[in-house]
Formats: C-alpha cells, structure tokens, sequence
C-alpha cells in the first residue's frame, strides 16, 4: 500500500560526512554527501525510507566523554550496519545532501558522533517503502516521539512541497525537555504562535510539543496532547485526514486506536532489529493483518515497511 | 594477475565454478541479493530452509549483535513447500548457478516430503539438510546431536532424493562432531556442510529478560570462525578424506584469507552467511580474493589447497 | 551511591565479600598482579591449574588472537605440586581472599594426588577440578565429556579434599552440559564452574600451518560469553537451582554488565578471565560496577538477583 | 642476569600521543607523553624495557590507504593489547615522552597509524628488563634486523650517556632499503666516514647498513656484515666486548652463534606473542638452559626477558 520506490537504484555506496553537530546532551544531526551512482540512488529518497550504515570502524568518543550508563555497552565491537532514517534530503549539482537525526545510546551511535567532515562511511540504500503521500488529503497530522521526529521533518518538508494545498501539523513529544531532539530554542513567541519548533516551521507547519514530566509543552503523552486537539478540531473531516506517526511502539499503537476510532487513515513507520535491512534475513519481522480475514503473517520491516497502514499491524 | 585463473572444483557429483556459497538463511531465496549481487557468479547458492508447511517463525526481537557475532531465532520463517514452488522456484530455474535448497523440518517425514516434491525438479542441484532442528516426535531434542537419528533422517532423505546431491549440514553443539559426520556419511550424504550455529543467549539486564523472543538464539559470524575451523578439520582428518567426501565450509567467513582458511582446514568450499548482512557483494570479493592468492602463492589448482593443512 | 551496599554472597560454605573471582590460568598466583591490583579485594582466587609434576608446557606461539577473542594453548604450564607448596603457598597463605587451586592431571590419580596433599593446607579455600584435561588413561579423550568419567573423578577428588570446597569447571564442548553438570553435582561438586575455553584452531594461509605450536588451543574472551550465558542458565535451570547448588559462572566477561548478565542467568559469582590481560584491573572495576547497578535497581541484596531471568 | 629495573613503579597509566610521523612506507615513530605518576613511572625506563598499549578503539585508516596484502587481516577487531620497545625516553619537566618505532603489518599497527596529536592512549609499563649496561666493557656492538633497530637506538643514548667511555658501533639490516626503519636520508659522505645512520650518529656512533638484496649498504644478512667486520677488529679484545642484538629470531641465533665461536658476551631481545605482558598467562616462553646442567626451562619473555643472555636460550 506504501508508495513505489526506485528499487533498482539502491545499492552500496560511500558517502562523505559534511556535518555532524550535537544539538542536545544525546542528540546529534549528521550530514552525509553523495557523488556519482549515490547520488542519484539518494535523490530518489523518499520520507519514511532508510539507510543502512556501516559504523563498526568508527572509533569510539574518548571513555571519559561517554556518558556512565553506556560505558559497558560501549565495549561491545559492531559487526552489523545500523538503520537510519533522513530529516533531509537535498539533491543539488550531481551530489545529494542527507540528514540524520540520531541519538547516541548504543556502541554504534556513540562511534556516529565521533565522525567528523571529511570521514567516510560505507552505506547501503536508499532502502524501504516510505510514507504514502497525501494526495487526495486536505490535512496531514504528523505525530512523533522521542527520535521519531526525524523521517516527520522530512515528510513535512515533502507534503509542504509537494502537496501545498495540505493543511500540515506536527505533534513532537519526548519524556523531557532534553529529550527533545530539536535543535533551535524554543522561543515562546513562536510557540503562542503555534509555531513550537523551528524544525517544522521552516515549512510552514505548525508544531505542538509534549513532554511526560511537562518540563515543556503539553505535560503528558504526545498521544494524550494529540487525541485532546483532535477533539477540539470541530471541522475536520476524518475521510480527508491523515496522520503519520513515527516513535516507540507503544505510542504507535495509541496512535493507531485514536486513528481507528476516529476512522482516520494513519501511516506508522515502525522500528526492528535489523540484521541486514534488504529483506534477506528475515529478522524484522513484523506481525500483520490479512485484510479481510482472520489470519496474521509477518512482513518485513526492510522491505515492506518501515511505514505501514496502521490497520494492518497487529500491535 | 591471471584473469583467466580456474578455480573450478569438484563438487559430489557436480562442477562448481569456484568455491564460494552464500549461507541458507542469509541470501533469501536469490531474488532479495539481486540488486547487490550477481547470484550467478556465486559458485552455488543455498536458499533459506523450506519446511512441508509455511511457518511464520518467531516473535522478534529475532536478532541480537553480540561480540564480533550476532545470534538469530527466525524460527525458520518460511512460505512452505507448495509456495516455495509456486513464487520461488519460477526464478531459481533461471539462474544458471546450482541451487541447494536448504530443508527442514520437525519429524523425519517432514524433511522426507520436501525432498521427494523437489527430487525431480531440474532446477534444483540438490538438498541442505538442516539437521539443527528440534525432533519433536523424539522430545525436541536436535536431530543432529544424535548419530543415531542422523543415520536415520540422512538415509530417509537419500532415498527421497533421487539422483539430487545430498549434503547434511551438521551442528557443532555436540560432543565430538566426527561422530555425527560419520553417521552422515555412511547414511548416504554427498557432501558435508559445517557449522551451523551455537545456541546462546543474550539478557537485557535492565528487563532481566533474554532480549530474543526465542530466548535462545544461534551465533553465528567471526567470533565463531576458529571453532568452526577446527571442526572443519577434525571432520576432514578424521571422516571425509579418505571417503573423498567434500566439505563446505561456514562459520564466520567475511574475507577470502578468511575463505583459504577453511580450505587449507579441508573445505571444498565454502559459504558466507552473516557477512552478507555487513557487505552483500561480499561473496564475489572473497571470490576474487581467493583467486589472487592462489595466484600469488603459484597454486594451479585450487585443488593443490584443499585439506593442505601441514 | 550506597558506598557500604552489601554485595557479599554465599558461595557453598563459604561467605565471599562479593561475586567476583579471577579465573585460573589468568591471574598466576596472585603475586604477578599485585602491582595491578589488590587480590584481596576480590570475591575469591583461583591459582593457574597445579598438576602432580611439574609441566614445562608447550612449544610457542602458544597463543593468538582471534575476533573478540583469543586461542590459548599454553599446556598447563606449571611448577608442579610440590615447588607449589615450597614457592606459592607461602605467599597465597598471606591471603585475605579464599584461594582456589586449580587441579589438573592426566589420569584420576593425578587429581587425587593433589588434592590429597593440599586438603590439610590452611591457606586453600577450596579446589576448582580442570576436567577438559585429556584423559592419557582412558585414550587422551577429555574427561569433562563423559559423564562416567565426570562421575568418578568428582568422587575420588572429594574424598581426597576432605573439607575443602569442590569446584568442578565443565567443559563447554558437549552435546549438554546439563548431563555432565548433573553428574558432577551427584557425584558431590559443591560448585560448578563454567564454562572453560572451546576447542577451536587458527591457521596461519602464508604457511599453511597452525599458528599455535599444539596446533589447537581454548577459545576464550567476549567472543564466546553469549554461549557460556546460555549454559549458565540451562545448568542452573536443569540441574543447580533445586539443589542449592552456586554456579560460577565465566566466558568473556568484561564489564559489570557481562558480570550481571551472568547472575541473572544463574550464576552466583562469576570470573574474570581474558578480560585481566586487557585490564589488569578488571576485576575490581567490575566489583565497583555491579554494586552501582544494584544500588540503581534498588536491589538491596544480590541474591534476589542470582537466576532472576524471567 | 639482566638489570634489575623499578618494578613497583609500573602500572596502568594514560598516555597522550605528542607525534605519529610516517617515516618509510610502513615505518611509523610514535611519540607519547606521560605525566604524574606515569611520568614517573616510565622516566625509569632502561633500554630494551617495553610497555603493553591498548589499541583495540583506535580507528583504522580509511581502506584505499591500506596494502592490498593488510586489507584482510585489518578486518580482525583487536582485543589484547599489544607490545611495544622504545627508541628514545626523555623525563623533563614531570612529564616523560617515549618514543616507538613500528611497522604497520596488522590491525594493531595498522590502527596506531591514525593516532595523532592529542590523542590518549592506555599503556601498560615499564615491563620487562632491558638490556644489562657494559659496565666493565670497552665496546659495545649493536646489531638490529628490521624493527629491531628501536630498542638498541636507545640502548645506543643511554650507553654514550652513561658509560662515555664504552665505545659503541652498530649495525642494521633489512631486506631491502624500503624497509630500514630509519628517518633521515642516508648521505653519501656520512656513510663513507662510518655514519650510516643519523639515529646512531646524533649519539656519535659510528654504524653500517645491510640489505639482502644490496639496495644499500652491503649486500648480504646484517649478521654477514657483522661477522666480517669482526674478522676485521684485530684489536678488539673478546672479553671487553658486548654483543646486543635485537631482530627476527632466525637473525639472534646466528649473532648468538658468532658470539659463542667469539666468546664474546651477548644480549638477544626476543619476541613471543604476548596476551599479558605480565607474567600472568604464561603465553610468552623461551626455552632456556639451566646453567650448568642439561636440563630446560621455559623462562617467560614479558617477565624473565625480553632481553636474555644468549647464552642461555636454545634457539
Ligand atoms: C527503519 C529504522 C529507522 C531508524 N531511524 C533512526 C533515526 O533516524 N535516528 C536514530 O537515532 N535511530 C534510528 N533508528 C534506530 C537505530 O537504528 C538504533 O538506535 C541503532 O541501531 C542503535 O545502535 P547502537 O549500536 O548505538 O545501540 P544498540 O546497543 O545496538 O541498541 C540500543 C537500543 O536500540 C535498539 N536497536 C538496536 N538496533 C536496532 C535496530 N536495528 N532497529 C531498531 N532498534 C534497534 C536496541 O533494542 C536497544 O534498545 C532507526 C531504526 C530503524 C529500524
Ligand atoms: C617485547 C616486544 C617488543 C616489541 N617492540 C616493537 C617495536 O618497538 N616496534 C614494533 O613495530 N613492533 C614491536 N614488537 C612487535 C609488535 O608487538 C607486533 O608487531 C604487534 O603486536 C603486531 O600487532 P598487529 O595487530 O599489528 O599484527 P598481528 O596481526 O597481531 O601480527 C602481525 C605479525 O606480528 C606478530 N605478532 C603479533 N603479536 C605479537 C606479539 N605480541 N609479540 C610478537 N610478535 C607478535 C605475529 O606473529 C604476526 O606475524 C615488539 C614485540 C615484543 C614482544
Ligand atoms: C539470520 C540467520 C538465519 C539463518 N537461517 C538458517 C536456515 O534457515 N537454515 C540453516 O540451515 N541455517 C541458517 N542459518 C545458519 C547459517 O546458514 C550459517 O550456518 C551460520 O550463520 C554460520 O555461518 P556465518 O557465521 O558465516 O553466518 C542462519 C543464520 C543466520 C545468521
Ligand atoms: C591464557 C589462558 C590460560 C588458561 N589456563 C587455564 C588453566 O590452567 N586451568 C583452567 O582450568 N582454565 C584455564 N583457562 C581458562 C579460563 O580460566 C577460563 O575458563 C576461560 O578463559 C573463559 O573465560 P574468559 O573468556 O573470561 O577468558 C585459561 C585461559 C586462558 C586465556
Ligand atoms: S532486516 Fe533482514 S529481512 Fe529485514
Ligand atoms: S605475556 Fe603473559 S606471561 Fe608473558
């Protein structure tokens, strides 16, 4: 159901760091450059898709310099590459540009933020299904949390564009304030404006913010703050809404009952351990409806998502 | 170097272009690597195990990344049979590299069926048999620890298979492996493929929970690489030389000296599993690896190296 | 942090400060680490394997290094029982620490023999039995891979030890180490130490030959821990928890999590091996470690940690 | 039999790379810096000591500038640390800086490569014993093959320091020019007036070059080199002379062969695979001879050595 891709451009190709800037305590945003063949297999990328890429000799941050609870994880070599979704994608003059939103919490995203412009990283992609756009939509709703964000700030930057007579909010939340993987301050001004974060105000999308502790935002779940402006929404038409979610599983699934209830078309971009992210290890499996029956069978997060109809996941 | 350097071998019954497989479970069914790989230059391809009827496999989490390995409890996701024929098979025909398909299965009948629904199958070269699995007729406990059921299962399938190569891939979460290779042998098997995968486990301890749904999983990848090289040794010394049975050799593999290792150990050839996640193209460069070092070492025929071990 | 937090434990008759050991073969005699660290701050000791004569050991390299972890095959190298007693006890018996000897031999007599002459030593807590030692009587096969054997040995030495704790260190090369756990215990094991190194070889592709001198050596470090995590727990499931019976549980440990990933399997302490070339220091950062994580679990007593896996 | 050195100084001590400089196509000198108790620690540092360096989160360098012949080994992750000898020591100031000179020729060495200034590193050490000082000799020659050449340059300083009035010549040997892991060109002039090498010239020792292939200096096994030129030394009395030699083993026992035909004393650095470098896991033996009887032992090369009498281990 998810949109084509252009499967026969993707490949393995090596792309050249630009940037990789810490934007919060654990959150960082690295920028890869694509030449040649990989550039034009990147440009194609669409919201939602992924990269698989290869850290495993990155070297580690200086031991004083990570943080104590990742110390012992951070012993551990890596041996698989590690899935990535982009915030941005830009193709320009031959070379494509693009984005990624990561947080360190792991021995491969801690050897990430060791990467510095000019390194070189193997990468296989562009891989996955993305988002289904929203062509006959009036609004799009795009509900995030914690590093969820990133494939949402792209979509955002894709609907915008594409699709401009689509009305686009966004709904980011995280535990804390900290946690928040944005980069810009928040300024309040912005925020009574509607406009919370600069990240989707760059395409004119208006922004709510929810943190569990209330630290900033909504104090609750980003679901909770997302059913409640659903509620207040008197003139929506759930025939021509969608909503786009990506973050932990568990809030997906709120995601998705909101959405059924509501009977909202709703796209989740959903998270496996991947061993090989091309749909030949059978690892991502995700358990799935038959439409129109009783049974369940597993699809692959690599290959047939990461994006899925809500309906059809079985959470 | 010589371009044009053959290191074409003898397989059973079969010519192979040059030694390198890729793993069951680790290339799908051939058409997933398309975009990576060019199956056909492989020197033979093993698919993902078959099973009598489809099986939706495990709960993920599936996979966890250990130590220079991963561990993996797919739970032999497969479409079955009657599907692998129907969707799969169509293209498999068209390659023009030999195909294994890799069988498994819960009773001895299950890998019985498998193998006589595929003996006359043109596309095929012949069976993996993947003798890890549990017996569930015989309290789960693993066909291939046992010599006795390896007797059993491998002579079952033999006669099943027709004139199809048989190999009986065996597991090394045994005592002495000799033994279950000898049992294999005897019972009728062409060719021996080792290692499977170690059973192992990984615990989240902030859960306090194994992190694979399995609880279990098999690791596989580098870290089990010098194992899986002294088995392929001790089998070869002590089962297959003398019986000019070939082995396959798999446990850890990701760069030809890695490949030559398992050949001088007493490999035929070899298989690349985990390392196809890490670099899919992996098996045509250890291919190319493989013929520049029987180049720089002057080996005519990569013959010259198998079981050279001094 | 609760700096005075309780991490001591059980160990058969014995109350140890904390889980943690450093394993034979990996810490000499103790003296060789003093200016790394300070033993007594350990859980407990356990000495390089001591057979009746003394062993010169094989022929070099006697190790090498593999991914994520290592080969040894360093042939019990050792000073014999008697320049033992002359040269090491003096110094073991300044100890605060229990101090294990590691008993090695080629036949059951050998075992005895040491254990015998050391039952009446103040300075030993205990002994821990290397049972992958070839069996020379019985034609060299490893007497941890029979359960008979396993039997018979443990027997004999616990008659020999009077009241010093028997540790038996099972070899992780068996079909299922529950079965030689089961006899061990049986036969009167007060603990069980696991795993030992697996047989494995590395082959050097420029000369074709092994690079270790004894052609195969024990695989050891982070590489092998997922496997030794499982058999931790299968051995703690099938055969120790109902008995009563501590586990000490090693393979790659490296870190407080790996240490912790143990005790939740089911081991109540755990050791230190390759991790101590690496860190000479190891062991007492790991001590620190586990008693962090305790303290932010809110668990006030390890042992409602011990075999906590759900 | 060798010099007793300060053992209870050694440790685990941070280091901090000062210089990485490529000085052949595989030839590195690495310099590192200590300082508070490392400092002291490693200023007792005698010639021939050697320290045990952890390179295992080192990051390898990109895989186009790595030889053909090293790509597969440099896969292997490194998890043991790795010995190291010294070619300088210099205490100034509380802090000490080490020199090494290394060869890249597996994922260790390859790793130490892309160290560079400011880097820290974790070294074990001092370990071992070095060479024993001629006190009570006249001259001292010094004959290295390949690598072996770092340990006896700073044997070559501490001798001219400590015992001016020992007279010092040295010897190299390799198998072909490029492979001399020596810094600065060779000039003709300085060769012909017995100064090959600048590293043993800045202490005023006289020294010659051997290549196999003849590439430079004289053409034939160093050991060939130096038998003939000891044929040549009419005046040299056997008794006040000392051999130190340090290379491939094959290379010590040919030295150790000429000085026993001689009588001459001789020192041999020896090389084991080393896990511990401590004296702990007994991975390291040479075989040796028990004075005065037939019997053997094996001594551990970390521990006993690496510096032994030649006299003394059965090659
Ligand atoms: C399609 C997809 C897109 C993703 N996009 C992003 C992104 O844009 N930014 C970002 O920061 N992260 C993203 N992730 C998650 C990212 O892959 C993991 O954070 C990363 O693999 C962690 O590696 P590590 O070695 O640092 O930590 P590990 O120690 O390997 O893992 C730390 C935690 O991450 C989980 N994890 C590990 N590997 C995976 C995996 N392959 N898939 C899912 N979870 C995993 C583990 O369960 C564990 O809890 C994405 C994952 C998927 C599947
Ligand atoms: C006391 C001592 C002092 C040394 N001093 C120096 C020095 O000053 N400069 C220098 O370049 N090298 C020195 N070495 C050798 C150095 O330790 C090895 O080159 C290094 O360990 C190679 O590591 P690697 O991972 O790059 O290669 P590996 O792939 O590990 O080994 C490459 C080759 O080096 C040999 N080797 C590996 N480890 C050791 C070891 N621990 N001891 C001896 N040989 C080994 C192997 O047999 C192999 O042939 C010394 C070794 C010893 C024992
Ligand atoms: C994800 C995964 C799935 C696997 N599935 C199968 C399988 O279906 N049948 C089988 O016989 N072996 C299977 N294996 C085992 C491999 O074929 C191979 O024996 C093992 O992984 C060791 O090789 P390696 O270290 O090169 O991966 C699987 C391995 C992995 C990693
Ligand atoms: C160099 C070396 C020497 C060893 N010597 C002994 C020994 O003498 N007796 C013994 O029972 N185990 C010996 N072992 C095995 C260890 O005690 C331990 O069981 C094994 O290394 C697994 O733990 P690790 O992965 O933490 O090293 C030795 C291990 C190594 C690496
Ligand atoms: S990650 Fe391998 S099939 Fe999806
Ligand atoms: S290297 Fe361990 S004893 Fe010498």
């Amino acid at each position: 159901m998810t949109e084509e891709t252009f499967k026969s451009n993707r490949g393995v190709f090596d792309a050249v760091v630009f940037a990789n800037k810490q934007i919060r305590q654990r959150f960082y945003r690295l920028g890869l450059e694509f030449s040649g063949d990989g550039a034009a297999a990147f440009a194609q990328t669409r919201p939602g898709q992924f990269a698989e890429i290869d850290l495993s000799d990155v070297k580690l941050p200086p031991k004083e310099e990570i943080a104590e609870d990742l110390q012992d994880s951070a012993e551990r070599k890596v041996l698989l590459r590690r899935p990535f979704s982009f915030c941005d994608v830009i193709s320009q003059r031959g070379k494509t540009r693009v984005e990624i939103l990561y947080c360190a919490l792991g021995p491969a995203t801690l050897r990430m933020t060791t990467l510095s412009a000019g390194n070189s990283v193997s990468v296989i992609g562009p891989l996955g299904n993305g988002f289904q756009m929203p062509a006959d939509k009036k609004t799009a709703l795009l509900v995030s949390g914690g590093m969820g964000a990133g494939p949402l700030i792209h979509l955002a930057k894709a609907i915008t564009t594409e699709y401009p007579q689509v009305e686009v909010t966004a709904f980011a939340g995280a535990k804390t304030k900290t946690e928040l993987p944005f980069e810009k301050p928040l300024d309040e001004i912005s925020r009574q404006l509607g406009f919370a974060l600069h990240e989707f105000a760059m395409y004119a999308v208006e922004s709510q913010l929810a943190t569990d502790d209330g630290s900033i935002g909504y104090k609750g779940f980003v679901t909770d703050c997302f059913s409640q402006w659903l509620g207040q929404q008197r003139s929506l038409s759930a025939n021509d809404t969608i909503i786009y979610s990506c973050g932990p599983e568990a809030m997906l699934a709120r995601i998705a009952k909101i959405a059924e209830d509501k009977k909202i078309d709703c796209q989740v971009s959903m998270e496996r351990m991947m061993a090989c992210g091309i749909g030949v290890c059978q690892s991502c499996a995700i358990k799935c409806r038959v439409e129109g029956s009783d049974e369940m069978v597993y699809k692959l997060c690599c290959k047939d998502g990461p994006v899925f109809d809500s309906r059809e996941v079985v959470f | 170097m010589n371009e044009t350097m053959d290191i074409s071998i003898d397989f059973s019954r079969l010519k192979l272009a040059n030694p390198v497989f890729t793993a069951s479970g680790t290339c799908g069914y051939a058409e997933e690597l398309a975009d990576f790989m060019d199956v056909n230059q492989l020197g033979g391809f093993i698919t993902k195990s078959v099973t009598v009827k489809p099986r939706m496999g495990n709960d993920t989490p599936r996979v966890v990344e250990t130590d220079s390995g991963m561990l993996n409890a797919i739970g032999l996701a497969n479409l079955g049979l009657e599907a692998f024929i129907q969707e799969k098979l169509p293209a498999i025909s068209k390659l023009t590299v030999p195909v294994f398909v890799n069988v498994a299965g819960e009773t001895i009948e299950d890998y019985v069926a498998v193998a006589q629904r595929l003996a006359t199958e043109q596309a095929i070269a012949g069976f993996e048999l993947n003798i890890s699995c549990p017996n569930v007729a015989k309290g789960g406990l693993s066909f291939g620890t046992d010599p006795a059921q390896v007797t059993e299962i491998t002579s079952a399938v033999k006669q099943a298979a027709g004139d199809k190569i048989l190999m009986v891939k065996l597991s090394p979460c045994v005592t002495d492996i000799s033994v279950i290779a000898r049992a294999a042998v005897e019972a009728g098997a062409d060719v021996l493929s080792l290692v499977n995968t170690f059973t192992a486990m990984v615990i989240d301890i902030e859960s306090r929970k194994p992190v694979l749904a399995n609880r279990t999983g098999g690791l596989s990848g580098p870290a089990i690489k010098p194992i899986a090289v002294y088995m392929v040794n001790k089998v070869f010394n002590e089962v297959t030389k003398e019986r000019g049975i070939p082995i396959l050799g798999l446990g850890g593999i990701r760069t030809a000296s890695d490949a030559v290792e398992f050949i001088i150990a007493g490999a035929t050839a070899v298989a690349i599993g985990t390392a196809n996640f890490v670099e899919p193209n992996c098996a045509v460069k250890i291919i190319e690896g493989i013929k520049k070092y029987c180049d720089g070492k002057e080996i005519k025929n990569i013959r010259e190296l198998i079981g050279s071990l001094e």
